[in-house]
């Protein structure tokens, strides 16, 4: 075994479970609170990445435009909360679903149209580009420590917001009973866009950081949006510690499955079979993750009280 | 001495820290009605949806009818003979009032894996069912979608649902609630005219239908039962005057 | 068969979709767009998987979100097979319906433990590792799919797929057997039950059904049913891919049934219709087409409620229980 | 009132077609994905379609030429429809295009059973290299693991001994990592094919850097190599470890590389049948009048590929003097393939597939436009391996 590459693997288990986060916690969040399917989230993420290319093209600086976006995904999330969304809140799932899906049909083709088919991307600058070398011969890349230490920062302003401010009191209360937060007066209409703002700067947020790693094309939303799903199902709707733990989760048993599946299979099978079974397996491992916890615990590792 | 059909013995469940059901002892005889009372947030709804099986309790035992059924389906509990209504209306909005009644009447026939003849052309289930809404004075409301039924209209279809699934006892949460004085004297005749058929649990605001039907009374107080007994026992006694019935 | 159903606007109308298919074969000649029947045969395929979607979501409330994957298994017993140079009609069919029921009952089984949202989105997430899974499967064409040399062989003298009449009829005939069972199914007690359950499980829980059960089976009855949508179009198409199991068909899946007009038994089969047109013409017009198609969905979803069925239900005078 | 509109609205709108045909026009189909992000190869296609049919003059064996475009949506379901349209409503003579092997699976059988001649201009399906070969089935491009096989002879040339793998896993993936172990000599340390979600290879980069290879092996097209060649810069990899492409990079995602500048990509090599400075003069001519039509871009293969498609066919219909339904005269024309191919001189195999040079190509800056020249070249006359499964 070699520890050098586990310990590498595990880092970058660990910064695909902090994307996968950013991404699930404003999707459970909006799930949890305002009993929303928004599919459309994964175009949030989109948003993020497009909108940030454009802003650190622009200014031609990486943090200047990254912070630049944050607003423009906040004034984006408001309005898309205000023009539709907000109407599908009292609507069943079912609608919420189809409305969502058609957002997301309509957002791929405009950004295609306007962006061009081959997408747009972030170039890091040259003090983000080299590597770091850790204890015991590990080597990352200087940006991706960023990410993790941003997503880490992120997850730790969610958590103080969500356990110590009043805000996140109700965002709490609203999450395991949302009757309650209307009995006590609050004005839900609000919360919910506030809520909703929130959960898109965060998915936007992912959706840049990351851009500088993949790029930015028309339709990267979809197989995030897939694997958050994932992630929230695991972790139970409307909890955001159990987002955290099933995001960090997911990201490493994806990443450990990518990276040692075919070593493991050669043990019990030949060559050939295991070349042909570890990319299947591997792609799966999270699914079969997902159902073997749900066979468990239908409602999740961690389902908010009382829902 | 009769027959005790529902023993509950140690009932407990917490929501967080919150003590819903705090230690409960209840014994019901059969053919008696029994009422639980209690102020607001005393744990009554909680002990109903123990006793009907919609919450998993955290420890104790029900036993009904001679068997123990602390962890049993909702569903195999009314097959054993345990019925409860609600005490917001659920009932099947976009059935007719008739299909509603025969839905219980269909679910006591077997299963329901018969998937060719058409059921709303079955002349047992309608039958059966009109006569439990003639009982209910619900008969001429049939054919009406029960969305479409007043509000007192839908709390009688309420309890016809559960009285149609032949039960052995019913839990009955609030079946006046949110009901005129009109129709609230008509149930609580109605049910009084059932008195010895079925054994009843009550739970009730309203106290002069609690005091005219119930055979015994327990008291309920943050989920412990702190009086049990006859309604005039319960009336003279000073604690629960004091803590709940006021001193009027 | 009486004409009482042509006295209402919803009895055309749906005099007016069967007929449609009926005589397709004949009307797009007429006119000159001999293609037309092609078009309404992968109409009514697409319609069966509908159909089988409404079975569960329509009346039993299940939003699947992964119904695809089953037209995927049922498709690739085909596939499979004819790779194999088994043609047997009387093998891959039973097979074909077999496995689907299977997929669905391990799906189900496992999704119909959560509710609501969580159903969605599990669903969604099992179909999507079954398409990964087929797009790694080499040796049945991974992604590039199969190409099915011979259709299915029914050894019935004169009775041959490869006719595109006979193709074409035996897809209106299987439509309309769907239909049929929909609708007596439906009615039938244990079509009650599912849709009591949708209507409010948890009154039926206290009333004395175990749903799981019964929604189980729907279930997979709506799987198999899907399935055979799927074995003919590997027929129809004389191909498969994974790509038919992706999960933006199963999102048109729903829209077709949503459109059409939910928990209604032609609902289906009219957005089909509509749906599969309305998508032809608007991608000639423009190759943008989903900038106007998704806009398109939301104001459905927002303004008409219910479907073209709904709409054309509200012409009718007494408020009728549904057929 | 409504449902009459909503079913004679589509109606309506599909009839407005004029079905008219005129007399005596030769009709060519071509089916490209114009939509998706996979669109950037089929709309430089569908520009060297038009560049071929100008240089056509408009014409083929004297009469008329008509092309008509549609867009396969990068889905088999939608591609074979469109290809049923053209056959049965357009009537077409031929049908050309096709960028994928799954949309060509769907639609092909439907051109070959209503007889007509079908030219792939992309999709290097092996199965009709060999089992499924036919005669009216052209392929102007290559099989797919043509190409690499090639790229594994030039690792060869080039003395890599330890060789790490990594491609996508799907179809054309996986024929890629068949087709470089086929040739190359030396040793596979590893191997990697990832699904096509995945835009993130911090697991197999990890591999990689442990493995220590001395060459890479990637088949990362479209947008997954934007993305696979960031990170391995990212990675510090491209100071260390040298890439060798297929079908990654290419005259239709260079001008996006440099945009993104990433100027790591210099200096790379990757294999192919052709490059835009591969000296002869129909080349010259198509480079050239390609950039006034596109942009000023310099054509991909993907264009070149397009470019031979119709001339092949014109080739054909020359020798069948003008008359397109003569299908058995318009496929002996085109099996003597006597035109002028951007190739130079262009051969087909019984299979009709092309045998052809492979070259190893470089990318290089030149007047700051970044493009792939020529170095030598790594294979002559090369056949799809399964030619000889071929029954014709």
């Amino acid at each position: 075994m070699n520890y050098t590459l586990l310990a590498e693997q595990f880092f970058n288990g660990f910064q695909l479970g902090i994307i996968l986060f950013l991404v699930a916690a404003g999707l459970t969040l909006i799930f949890g609170i305002m009993d929303l399917v928004n599919l459309a989230h994964g175009t949030l993420y989109m948003f993020g990445a497009f909108f940030a290319s454009t802003l650190v093209a622009v200014t031609d600086s990486l943090v200047l435009g990254m912070i630049l976006a944050l607003p423009v995904m906040l004034a984006a999330g408001l309005l898309l909360e205000f023009s539709i969304l907000r109407t599908l809140y009292e609507r069943n799932h079912l609608d919420q679903v189809l409305a969502t899906f058609g957002l997301i049909l309509f957002f791929n083709e405009l950004f295609l149209i306007v962006w061009g088919p081959e997408g747009t991307g972030i170039n890091l600058p040259p003090y983000l580009t080299g590597t770091i070398t850790l204890p015991g011969g590990i080597t990352v890349p200087e940006y991706r420590m960023v990410i993790i230490a941003s997503g880490l920062l992120v997850a730790l302003l969610l958590y103080v917001l969500v356990s110590k401010t009043r805000v996140g009191m109700l965002i709490r209360a609203g999450a395991s009973n949302r009757e309650m937060v209307g009995a006590l007066g609050i004005n839900i209409k609000l919360l919910f866009t506030l809520v909703f703002g929130l959960g898109a700067v965060l998915a936007g947020f992912a959706g840049m950081i990351i851009t500088p790693i993949t790029q930015a094309d028309s339709g990267m939303g979809e197989s995030i949006l897939i694997l958050a799903f994932v992630v929230i199902v695991i972790g139970g709707i409307g909890s955001i510690k159990g987002a955290f733990i099933a995001a960090i989760l997911t990201g490493l048993i994806d990443t450990m499955g990518r990276s040692f599946i075919d070593v493991a299979l050669l043990q019990i099978m030949d060559t050939v079979a295991a070349e042909t079974a570890g990319p299947a397996i591997s792609s799966m491992m999270i699914y079969i993750l997902m159902a073997i916890i749900l066979a468990i615990k239908p409602s999740g590792l961690f389902p908010p009280k009382g829902a | 001495m009769t027959e005790i059909m529902l023993k509950v013995e140690n009932l407990v469940k917490h929501f967080g820290g919150l003590v819903a059901t705090d230690s409960l002892n209840i014994e019901v005889e059969q053919g008696e009605i029994h009422a639980v009372i209690g102020p607001n947030g005393a744990g009554k709804t909680t002990l109903i949806h123990q006793l009907s099986g919609m919450l998993e309790s955290d420890s104790g035992t029900i036993h009904f009818d001679g068997q123990e059924i602390s962890h049993m389906s909702s569903a195999n509990r009314c097959h054993a003979g345990m019925v409860r209504s609600y005490q917001i209306t659920s009932i099947f909005k976009d059935f007719s009032v008739l299909d509603n009644v025969a839905m219980s009447i269909q679910a006591r026939e077997g299963h329901s894996f018969r998937f060719w003849k058409n059921a709303n052309k079955d002349a047992v289930l309608a039958g059966k069912a009109r006569e439990i809404l003639v009982e209910m004075g619900l008969e001429e409301r049939a054919e009406v979608l029960a969305d479409n039924l007043a509000h007192g209209e839908q709390r009688q279809l309420e309890i016809a649902m559960a009285l149609a699934t032949d039960p052995k006892m019913l839990l009955l949460d609030e079946p006046m609630a949110g009901m005129g004085p009109e129709e609230s004297s008509r149930v609580t005749k109605y049910l009084e005219s059932m008195k010895g058929k079925y054994t009843m649990l009550l739970i009730e605001h309203d106290m002069d239908a609690v005091f005219a039907l119930a055979d015994r009374i327990t008291v309920l107080v943050y989920g412990q039962a702190v009086a049990c007994g006859t309604p005039e026992e319960i009336r003279g006694n000073e604690e629960v005057r004091h803590a709940y019935l006021g001193d009027d | 068969m009486n004409l009482e159903i042509l006295k209402t606007p919803r009895g055309i109308y749906n005099s007016l979709l069967i007929l449609l298919c009926i005589f397709m074969p004949w009307i797009a000649p007429a006119i000159g767009q001999d293609f037309f029947t092609d078009v309404f045969g992968r109409i009514m395929i697409v319609a069966i998987a509908a159909i089988s979607l409404n079975l569960i979501m329509g009346f039993g409330g299940m939003i699947s979100f992964g119904h695809a994957v089953f037209v995927g298994i049922g498709g690739y017993a085909v596939g499979i097979f004819a790779s194999h140079g088994i043609e047997s009609a009387y093998i891959q069919w039973p097979v074909g319906l077999l496995m689907s029921g299977l997929f669905a009952l391990i799906i189900g089984a496992i999704s119909l433990r959560t509710r609501g949202v969580y159903f969605i989105m599990i669903t969604l997430a099992f179909a999507q590792m079954i398409y990964f899974l087929s797009v790694s499967i080499e040796k049945y064409g991974s992604d590039d799919g199969l190409t099915i040399d011979a259709r299915s062989d029914f050894g019935i003298p004169f009775y041959d797929l490869n006719d595109a009449l006979t193709m074409y009829f035996t897809v209106f005939v299987l439509m309309v057997a769907c239909l049929l069972i929909t609708r007596k199914m439906v009615n039938s007690r244990f079509g009650r039950v599912i849709r009591a359950a949708k209507s409010n499980d948890e009154r039926m829980h206290t009333i004395g059904y175990p749903t799981y059960g019964y929604k189980l089976t729907a279930f997979v009855i709506a799987g198999m049913m899907c399935g055979l949508s799927g074995l003919l179009s590997a027929n129809f198409e004389d191909f498969v891919s994974p790509d038919m199991m992706f999960w933006t068909f199963s999102g048109e899946l729903i829209f077709i049934v949503v459109l059409g007009g939910m928990g209604t038994i032609m609902g289906p089969l009219g957005g089909a219709i509509i749906f599969l047109l309305l998508s032809e013409v608007l991608s000639n017009i423009t190759n943008s087409w989903h900038l106007i198609f998704g806009p398109f969905l939301i104001l459905v979803v927002l303004f008409a409620r219910g479907g073209v069925e709904g709409f054309l239900a509200k012409f009718e005078k007494s408020p009728e229980a549904k057929s | 009132m409504l449902k009459k509109l909503i079913l004679a609205a589509p109606l309506a709108a599909m009839l407005a077609v004029p079905s008219v045909e005129a007399a005596e026009k030769i009709k060519v189909g071509i089916v490209l994905t114009l939509t998706t992000p996979a669109s950037i190869m089929g709309k430089q296609m569908k520009a060297a379609y038009e560049v071929a049919y100008d240089h056509l003059g408009g014409k083929m064996g004297g009469k008329e030429l008509e092309l008509i475009f549609e867009d396969d949506g990068l889905k088999p379901n939608i591609g074979k429809q469109k290809t049923e349209k053209l056959v049965k409503k357009d009537k077409v003579d031929f049908l050309t295009g096709y960028i994928w092997s799954h949309v060509l699976g769907a639609s092909a059988p439907v051109a070959l059973k209503a007889g007509k001649i079908f030219v792939s201009a992309n999709a290097g399906h092996s199965l009709y290299a060999g089992k499924k070969c036919h005669k009216n089935f052209f392929n102007a491009a290559w099989e797919n693991s043509q190409n690499s096989m090639a790229m594994g002879t030039m690792l060869n040339q080039r003395g890599v001994k330890n060789l790490y793998i990594l491609s996508l896993n799907y179809a054309a993936g996986k024929q890629m990592v068949a087709g470089v172990e086929r040739t190359f000599k030396g040793n596979v340390v590893g191997k990697d094919l990832v699904p096509t979600s995945h835009k993130d290879w911090s697991a197999e980069i990890a591999k990689v850097k442990a493995a220590k290879p001395d060459g890479v092996f990637v088949f990362y097209p479209g947008s997954w190599g934007l993305a696979f060649f960031t990170q391995y810069k990212q990675a510090g990899l491209d100071k260390t470890t040298p890439l060798y492409s297929v079908f990654s990079v290419d005259g239709a995602n260079l001008p996006v590389y440099q945009k993104r500048k990433m100027k790591h990509m210099i200096g790379t090599f990757n294999t192919m049948f052709w490059a835009p400075d591969l000296d002869n003069a129909v080349n010259k001519r198509f480079v050239a009048d390609f950039a006034k039509k596109y942009k000023g871009q310099i054509p991909s293969h993907y264009a070149a590929q397009a470019y031979d498609s119709l001339m092949l066919i014109a080739a054909g219909v020359k020798a069948a003097g003008g008359d397109a339904k003569n299908t058995d005269a318009v496929r002996k024309g085109m099996e003597e393939a006597d035109f002028g191919s951007v190739r130079g001189k262009i051969k087909f195999g019984k299979n009709h597939f092309p045998i052809q040079n492979f070259y190893a190509r470089q990318v290089i800056n030149k007047n700051g436009q970044w493009q792939l020249s020529v170095r030598q070249t790594v294979v002559e006359d090369h056949a799809p391996v399964m030619s000889n499964e071929c029954k014709l």
